[in-house]
């Protein structure tokens, strides 16, 4: 067991998967020779050969529609999207095609592919690298979402994605790709896509993030435990579909909930959570359920991005406003 | 060497088959067993007759939308033929004749455009991807299986359709190149049947062929007779050849033409003369085999008559069986969205079954 | 004035339009010369020629793209998407460019882009042909969305996006196309983009749907009249932005919630105006806020659509549910 | 003509100015003013010492990732010469020196960069569009540009730009075909620099060259010289004659190379060997002009010192001046989204600029 970072963890998960079946197929724009803009693929060419890692044109819509078809034909396929904000070109074949494969033919053809993608905000990046797009993948029937917050988890959440054969998304927040370490087993094992995870128990309210929020997320969890509250964090850690059960049961308790995270604010996995909260624990809630978020603006240029900053300090006001409400 | 001898750039067309049934060029006429001859000629009997009738059924509010292949049936029933069970069929949403060569029954391509997707759940072994609505998505599919199936060395290849109109589509690019920069075993075929819904050929694109855009991606590309099955027959081969021997894809335009309207709800005489729909109905492409078989002396009119009357019977017992077919389910809708339900979806389908429960006790 | 159907609203609009401001060009796939699959461009090629009006290859990218080049360079364009479940291909152009380029050019260039698509179930077509993608366009800052439910708004809400110097997405509710006539002024006006409509005004329960949903609305508020609860309806006529302070005001007044729309639930657009209710009425609430949707499925191909639907009977029941709940 | 006799699927490809300097095709070498030469000569140099710069200040952690465009300084300042003031630069995001012709300052450029996008703000009249990052997906853009330019009959036409890799993408396809089927004004020039990031030219496609692609659609392709500023400026004002005379697209294809990384973030020594990078630095295109213009008596090594010093100066100033500039502002961030702030957004900057306010108070 080795202390790794996020990103060694997906490294290595990739390597174990592919190790273990030879159906696994490693693929993007620069995911082969080089191994990825960010070293994420890095080896794996040199290991398993140009036929199973490989570098593909500049065309999201044949990298995911050749993953349909590698999966139709027996594989298990996990292509790259070089950043989240380029995945709209492939957006097509992941609505219209990928997501409905199972449907259409009445469960003929399954869809085991995993498609990572890095996403997020605050790495100093040019436009359309900072993107935080789960509302597009969670609004559709037949996507699954998943985004780890830990080394541990990317290595258990990346793992059950694979082996999953239904379409799954695999959200990096690249943030965090090596912002700490953590002890990874090297073993194989998985972390069930679906289940929440609560990630600190307490009483007085609820607060959930994932990915890179939940670092930010935690301190001020923290500071407001100093300050004598306690605090229930939950990692989502599945976005779809949605551990709203486990949001619900925490509310039940505390009775006061707040949601966290970088994407814009209208229409962002906040309000579906809310209105699940508001469906589940309607009338447990001991003040109005909010959501700390991005502004509705496009995510600024560098320079100007800390306005769209969701920062430690801005989700422990929110906190702290929701847990001592009366 | 086809390939070569039949250049788009230099206007040239592969045609063996000419409208009257005459092989106009011995040389590349192919040696094609009888029981195969007769099993394309069937098929494309076949292909028609259910599109007539379902035609017939949909004016009469029985069937719903669909898009008949009429016309363009050697266009499919070539290639068919010149592949084998284990490759796979790609089609776009107007490949009815290739898919009963495939091996799709009638009642399940009706089933489908009755509006059931059981019918678009082809049986085991039948290789081919369901009806493909999204213009252009499907070639990069093609594209995945081929690699799959090179990686797996079945020796398998992919035969997949688009339309004229759908050359225009990104998707078209992507997935041709990307077949092409890794050699993958795959057949693309344009049917190029002069329209996309109004949209005539020549609004599509400025290039003087469609056969030509095969130079974009440093692959062969060829024109052909679409309503020729042997030319058909010729040029999938020799593709096939290509794609098994590691050599790549290649690109065939079947010139062709949608003898019926692009789908039921579509009104050609809005956009086209019916002087030209009979110039087309001169080139049939199924009236031209039959002649060819009947010079072979494999066929004659009272073996067309009998067959005639044995599809009349059985598509009318098909489309009969389709209309007292159960419709779709609450556990069908609901289970296909993944491989077991979500939680929430489990909450979903039994407010659905209660809904149900609810109405019916009323 | 004449009686006339949603569809021949829009075609009128298109003309007046095209009447007043050369510079708006309208074209699409069978948009030119045989007027569209629905007829509602029927007529304009003849009136105004192939330069203004015509057929473009199918491609939505390009659709959509030359859109953006063409009101950079002072056109505002109308281009039509045949289907909103084809806009995909084209939406890498409507999220990354369209509505970002008077951002990104900080307002040298504006995009006064109308685009035109069909939406929504109920008219037993293939796959494909009756989503309801409200939300990925609602979700997206700097595009605006508007839904007609009458003959008179379709006129003046087409209108006034055309006249918008933003980007606006106008979805027509197929199902209603030709469904009933109304009285429309022949001379040009305005329904504000960015105003809900109190379509009746009630005191126990605030219901909102938009679109073709308006009709089973209506229909189910009048049951639930005629059983004596008294219902506010709201025609929410823009998706984006989204006027939820009249809605607010009106929860304020009923304390009672429900939405009402096609589109599936996670993440439809009735968790953002839950969330939004909670945010704004939260200690007006007398029952838990509510909707009414589409279940998260893929929409079933005709003979099973009706598992789908949301019905007048649908609406009615929760309806008198959350009037009724004590 | 030139395109004719300049066919890619020959192998064709067009120079005017070999490496040395020296005029190769006499028949061809135009006829541009001294003045507007040493504009071209002046640019070149321009963009090549602001990325050099801008290298440098990244190395110190004082710029953030650019896109370098050394070494495709003549594939830019070409195109752009032949251009007129009216016409439109619709860029992909390595043009820093067809920018800088056009009418960008160094600061705008550097100020973009920088991370602010009022950088990306052109002054009025500088026709061109901003950064595009996504690939491939401006080619329509300039479509639509050019067919409102018809339409207006402004008599301007569009340059666009694209990379190697961006020639995968269905936009591409899509932005050509439109603009042949319309045949609208424009020119689509394909900067082949031999790599996206780290995958090579070969990788993208199959085709033996990018300019073949044309053919898909009806349109003419040249494979150029990309570091022949001399070759660039004739193809292209043969293209725009073209175009002004409603003849439609032409494809252009500038071969040449990327000198410098992709972009900050990129370490090219992880895939290309530097012996590669060496032979292309001995046709560089900077010194080439140098060359050809010292033949031609208009510029010698004291007016080269004089101007480096120059630039030298006004560079790192700029640089300055971008440094000490105020970062984006509230309203900046928050007024650019729609024409008017919405009633959410003008709440949502409230809630911003209240948060300002408690943080500053702290
Ligand atoms: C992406 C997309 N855009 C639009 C449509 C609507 N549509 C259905 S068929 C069709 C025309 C297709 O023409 P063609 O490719 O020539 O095929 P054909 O119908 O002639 O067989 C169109 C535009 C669609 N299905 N998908
Ligand atoms: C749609 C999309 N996918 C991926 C990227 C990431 N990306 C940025 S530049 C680049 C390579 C571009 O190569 P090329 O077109 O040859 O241009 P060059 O960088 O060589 O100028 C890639 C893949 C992107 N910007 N947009
Ligand atoms: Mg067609
Ligand atoms: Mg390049």
């Amino acid at each position: 067991m080795a202390e790794i970072t996020l990103l060694n963890a997906i490294n290595k998960t990739l390597d174990q998967q592919m190790e273990n079946d030879e159906n696994v197929i490693v693929y993007g724009e620069d995911t082969g020779y080089e191994g990825g803009v960010f070293r994420v693929t890095a080896g794996l060419q040199k290991k398993y050969g140009k036929d199973r890692v490989f570098d593909a044109p500049i065309a999201e819509g044949a990298i995911i529609g050749s993953a349909i078809g590698m999966a139709a034909n027996g594989l298990r396929p996990v292509p790259e999207i070089q950043f989240s904000g380029f995945m709209f070109p492939g957006y097509n074949q992941i609505v219209t095609h990928m997501a409905r494969m199972r449907n259409r033919s009445r469960g003929k053809y399954q869809m085991p592919i995993t498609i990572r993608m890095p996403y997020g905000g605050g790495v100093n990046a040019l436009e359309h690298h900072s993107e935080s797009l789960e509302t597009l993948f969670a609004h559709i029937p037949g996507l699954k979402l998943v985004i780890p917050s830990t080394p541990y988890d990317a290595k258990g959440l990346l793992t059950a994605a694979i082996k999953d054969n239904d379409p799954v998304i695999f959200f990096e927040p690249k943030r965090i790709y090596r912002a700490f370490k953590q002890e990874v087993p090297d073993e194989e094992y998985t972390v069930p896509i679906g289940k929440a995870k609560v990630v600190q128990e307490g009483d007085d309210v609820t607060v959930v993030a994932w990915g890179a929020m939940m670092k930010d997320t935690l301190k001020a969890a923290k500071r407001l435990e100093d300050e004598g509250h306690s605090v229930e964090v939950i990692d989502l850690r599945t976005i779809a579909p949605m551990d709203s059960d486990t949001v619900i049961e925490s509310v039940k308790k505390t009775g006061r909930f707040v949601v966290v995270h970088e994407a814009v604010k209208t229409l962002g996995i906040g309000s579906e959570l809310i209105s699940r909260v508001n469906e589940g624990a309607f009338f447990h809630l001991e003040a109005q359920p909010t959501r700390v978020t991005g502004f509705d603006i496009t995510i600024p240029l560098p320079k100007g991005e800390h306005h769209q900053t969701v920062s430690e300090e801005k989700i422990y006001k929110k906190l702290k406003e929701v847990a001592t409400f009366k | 060497m086809l390939f070569d001898d039949y250049n788009p750039l230099e206007k040239k067309q592969l045609q063996i088959l000419d409208p009257d049934g005459k092989v106009v060029n011995k040389d590349l006429e192919p040696k094609i067993d009888d029981e195969t001859l007769l099993k394309m000629y069937k098929i494309m009997r076949l292909s028609r007759m259910s599109d007539e009738k379902a035609l017939q059924y949909q004016r009469q509010g029985r069937m719903l939308t669909f898009a008949p292949a009429m016309g363009q049936e050697a266009a499919q029933v070539g290639p068919m033929a010149a592949s084998e069970e284990k490759d796979w069929l790609v089609q776009a949403f107007r490949e009815t004749a290739a898919l009963l060569y495939k091996g799709v029954t009638v009642e399940q391509n009706y089933l489908y455009w009755y509006g059931n997707e059981r019918g678009s759940r082809y049986d085991d072994g039948v290789n081919a991807l369901p009806v493909n609505v999204p213009i252009g998505s499907q070639f990069s599919h093609a594209a995945g299986i081929a690699y799959a199936a090179r990686y797996k060395k079945t020796g398998a290849a992919a035969v997949a359709y688009i339309g004229d109109g759908g050359t225009s589509h990104g998707e078209f690019h992507e997935g041709v190149n990307f077949a092409g920069t890794n050699d993958l075993p795959v057949v693309f075929i344009i049917q190029n049947n002069h329209y996309a819904i109004s949209t005539p050929r020549a609004a599509q694109t400025r290039a003087a062929t469609l056969a030509q855009k095969a130079v974009a991606y440093g692959i062969p590309g060829i024109q052909v007779d679409g309503n020729d099955p042997l030319a058909m027959y010729v040029a999938t081969s020799e593709a096939l050849k290509r794609a098994r021997n590691g050599e790549g894809p290649t690109l065939i335009e079947a010139v062709t033409y949608r003898m019926g309207p692009h789908t039921t709800s579509d009104d050609p005489t809005l956009y086209r003369e019916d002087s030209e729909v009979e110039e087309w109905a001169k080139k049939d492409p199924i009236e031209r085999f039959n002649k060819y078989l009947a010079n072979k002396k494999l066929w004659n009119k009272d073996k067309d008559e009998a067959l005639t009357k044995e599809y009349k019977k059985t598509i009318k017992n098909t489309f009969k069986k389709v209309e007292a077919s159960e419709h779709p389910t609450v556990d069908e809708v609901f289970d296909f969205t993944y491989e077991s339900l979500t939680p929430e979806l489990k909450r979903q389908k039994e407010e659905r079954l209660r809904d149900i429960e609810e109405s019916e006790a009323k």
